[in-house]
């Protein structure tokens, strides 16, 4: 195996918090689409969010999309350019929050397109607040007191779009260990293959470490998915038709 | 010559078609004609009016507030127009559905029961198209006869050659 | 033979390898880097597992063959 | 081909002639009818269609196309277009190039569903955020329903931004002749429409591009701001009018859309009894005719602004006029209509 940075990613130091889990999951990326070798077909769509930023570190074409659209654009992207690969790469207040109603519907059509959901049970960028994937009782910036069932449960997606027939394949992983990772860029390789041979949706979730958000040092966030997050949100595939 | 005119009654009485008619005719004439439909919620049923403007030149607004001549299939439509008609406007009534008293002048077709002679009563919009031409004199027979050919085409020959005979049981009645 | 190479530069001591790795080779360096951060460094034999190659998020750790 | 057309349907086959690739809608009273042609019309040309779950997916499907550097358009009526505005501004941002149809109708809220003309400030002065402006057209029968979409797409790809058509629900729905000739060409247009140094296509044989509208880097906002300042200034020159029997008007009448094809009824009307009146129709409300407007005023002449709203063109005309003139207004608002007879005793009160 090959341990060392992919041609898709480009040479730089970048902002993420120390700890975060974005880093690896921009490099696994990466390493997959180079081992596709399909660099020069792809058009990214950015979300929102602390991965705004991606094309700082991708190498390949990237556009922003508004906040929680990024699955109108990429369908659009494709339709019009099927030839290319098109994927989102979205964080949960993008997708599942003010994004939900573009989510539903685009798996709904079974767009042969890739999302990329990074859940990482809160809002980064603006600084810690509730996401519709925050845990039951976790203290965030709008959540003082630890989020309660006035302010909902925390929102499967995969289970959510595995009840949508035209969806093909959904999966999630995290990213806190090497094992994980590795399965990780396993998912992530099915799901983009699963649209260069015209499969359909496929969403994969990734449970991502926001040490920052979560009061926790990066260490302790690694711990955290294993022990309390990926516990509410389990581990494995959950379509693959 | 500018001629306005407005078609009156509810959704699904052909009201929509009947203007299309008309506009297809003034084409045929070479003249220059706009069509503004009422639109809505309702699809059928609900109040339903088209304004059709003829002319010979440029027409600016295609609304009509003071028709020269009103095409009436409803009481409610009756009621509303008879006010705004031109001093010397016409209003053409189809007095199965609207039951006036005698002294208001107006030209009266029982449309419905002329259009049920020939086997339907959804031609009542042709039998009042016949009678507003034989009275008017806008357009053309001919130009009428081939703008309805045209706008029934699609459901064959046999609705065509029935829909101009209403009409022209529509002409014959002045 | 591959061992780890450690850019100083990307690196934000998030301490992820220094977890992660089987043979506790890495550590936190006394130094800075320029943006003030102690940087982790090698302090034994590497066995090139990849695993803190894996779990960096800072594109700071290759295992590469040593010239 | 001279046929009879509703405006809806006349702007669907424009959009067609000018090559259009992408349409995507989501149904709204009054344009219904251009969704609906469109889902027959594309699908037979063997281009994208889609039916979206919002206005917010139609808007954003456009934005993805024009990314790419082809063109893609959306049309809606006034909630809809509201709905639009986060995307236009990013559109305007990210200097891409899109074509949004407004068949408006009566507001505020769901308002009505009769043609009306109180989306103007909301088109003309930026309904979304930031400092932005959209090339704005305004059809005012159905053969400019027909022609003005190439006009659109053009002038989107020369500036690389949004152009919107400001239509409403009586231009839409209403029928008359249209000649759906072939489009004329632009004799730049193959190199306006080349879109092959900006868009994304994939980094084969080329290093990797970025499409963005979020800009943080210390000052660099306000330099791309100072950018887009430049391009909106130079489309001064796309200002486009009609113009008849100004030269001896003491009153110039001025309206658009709907509004333009009423006043021209006055116009006919008041010349016919004697009354030196102008008639003036801004094809293009942004950029608008001021300099025009302007020099009418310099000349003496007065202005009737005319229009389906409280007010908003009148504005504009105000601006140009700077007060040398009377400048009056004669609107109905709420999907009303201006009747004639008003507008010509109005005038006549001006003489």
């Amino acid at each position: 195996m090959k341990f060392e940075m992919p041609e898709s990613l480009k040479k730089t130091p970048q902002h993420y918090c120390p700890g975060c889990g974005h880093g690896i999951i921009h490099r696994i990326l990466s390493e997959v689409i180079d081992e596709l070798n399909i660099r020069e077909k792809i058009i990214a769509v950015a979300p929102v969010g602390c991965a705004v930023f991606g094309y700082l570190y991708w190498d390949f074409d990237t556009c922003e999309a508004p906040h929680g659209r990024p699955p109108s654009v990429a369908t659009a992207i494709k339709r019009t350019n099927p030839n290319k690969v098109v994927f989102t790469y979205q964080g949960d207040g993008d997708l599942a929050a003010i994004g939900g109603n573009e989510m539903l519907h685009t798996a709904n059509r079974g767009e042969n397109i890739t999302i990329f959901f990074v859940n990482n049970v809160c809002y980064g960028m603006t600084g810690g607040q509730m996401a519709p994937t925050t845990m039951p009782n976790q203290v965030t910036t709008t959540t003082t007191q630890g989020r309660t069932e006035e302010d909902g449960y925390p929102m499967k997606v995969c289970e959510l779009l595995s009840n949508i027939d035209y969806v093909h394949y959904l999966e999630r992983v995290a990213v806190n260990s090497p094992a994980n990772t590795l399965k990780a860029k396993a998912a992530i390789k099915k799901a983009m293959e699963n649209q260069l041979n015209g499969k359909g949706f496929s969403l994969v979730e990734i449970l991502a470490m926001c040490p920052t958000a979560w009061y926790q040092t990066p260490v302790e966030s690694l711990q955290m998915i294993e022990d309390t997050i990926s516990k509410a949100f389990p581990l494995g595939v959950f379509k693959d038709s | 010559m500018k001629k306005e005119i407005i078609i009156t009654g509810y959704g699904g009485q052909g009201i929509m078609q009947a203007g299309n008619i008309l506009i297809k005719a003034a084409i045929l004439e070479d003249k220059v004609t706009t069509f503004f439909p009422s639109y809505g919620a309702e699809m059928r049923g609900g109040a339903a009016n088209c304004k059709v403007i003829i002319s010979d030149e440029f027409i600016g607004s295609p609304i009509v507030y003071k028709p020269d001549y009103v095409l009436c299939f409803s009481r409610l439509a009756f009621e509303k127009f008879r006010k705004s008609l031109k001093p010397d406007g016409l209003m053409f009534l189809n007095s199965d559905l609207v039951k006036i008293e005698n002294n208001i002048d107006v030209l009266v077709l029982e449309a419905n029961t002329l259009s049920e002679k020939f086997g339907s009563k959804i031609m009542a919009n042709m039998a009042m198209l016949g009678l507003f031409i034989a009275r008017v004199k806008l357009l053309k027979q001919a130009s009428m006869e081939e703008a309805i050919k045209e706008s029934f085409k699609h459901k064959g020959e046999k609705i065509v050659n029935l829909n101009i005979e209403v009409f022209r049981a529509g002409l014959d009645c002045v | 033979m591959k061992k780890v190479e450690i850019n100083r530069e990307y690196c934000k001591c998030c301490g992820i390898c220094i977890e992660v790795c089987p043979v506790n080779v890495l550590s936190v360096s006394k130094e800075f880097n320029t943006s003030g951060v102690h940087p982790v460094e090698l302090i034994g034999d590497c066995i090139a597992c990849g695993k803190c190659y894996l779990m960096c998020p800072d594109f700071a750790i290759e295992v590469k063959e040593n010239d | 081909m001279i046929k009879l057309m509703k405006g809806n349907n006349a702007l669907v086959e424009g959009s067609i002639s000018a090559g259009l690739d992408a349409y995507f809608g989501y149904p709204i009273t009054p344009q219904n009818e251009i969704t609906e042609s469109m889902s027959v019309r594309m699908r037979e040309e063997g281009r994208v269609f889609l039916q979206t779950e919002s206005e917010l997916a139609s808007v954003n499907m456009i934005y993805g196309v024009a990314m790419t550097g082809k063109k893609a358009l959306t049309s809606s009526s006034s909630p809809g277009i509201s709905l639009m505005q986060e995307t236009i501004s990013y559109m305007a941002g990210c200097e891409l190039p899109t074509v949004i149809v407004n068949v408006q109708r009566g507001g505020p809220g769901l308002g009505n569903i009769s043609g009306a003309q109180g989306d103007y400030f909301q088109a003309v002065k930026g309904g979304g955020h930031g400092d932005y402006k959209m090339i704005v057209l305004t059809p005012s029968n159905v053969q400019e329903m027909y022609e003005m979409p190439k006009k659109a797409f053009y002038l989107a790809f020369k500036y690389k931004n949004p152009v919107m058509i400001l239509a409403d629900g009586v231009i839409g729905q209403m029928i008359e002749k249209v000649d759906l000739n072939e489009l004329a060409k632009y004799p730049d247009e193959d190199e306006v429409f080349n879109a092959s140094d900006w868009a994304l296509t994939g980094c084969k044989n080329r290093s990797s591009r970025f499409i963005r509208s979020l800009i943080m880097e210390e000052g660099a906002l306000t330099e791309h701001n100072y950018k887009l300042l430049e391009k909106f200034n130079k489309m001064e020159v796309e200002v486009d009018f009609e113009e008849v029997s100004t030269d001896d008007a003491d009153v110039v009448l001025v309206g658009y859309g709907t509004s333009a094809r009423i006043i021209y009824d006055a116009y006919l009307n008041l010349r016919d009894s004697g009354f030196n009146v102008g008639y003036l129709r801004p094809k293009t409300v942004f950029p608008f005719p001021s300099k025009r407007i302007a020099a009418l005023a310099d000349a003496g002449k007065k202005f009737m602004v005319v229009e389906m709203s409280s007010g908003q063109m009148v504005e504009d005309v105000r601006l140009a006029v700077l007060g040398k003139s009377e400048v009056q207004f004669y609107g109905i608002p709420g999907g009303g209509v201006p009747e004639v007879e008003t507008i010509i005793s109005k005038v006549k009160n001006m003489m």
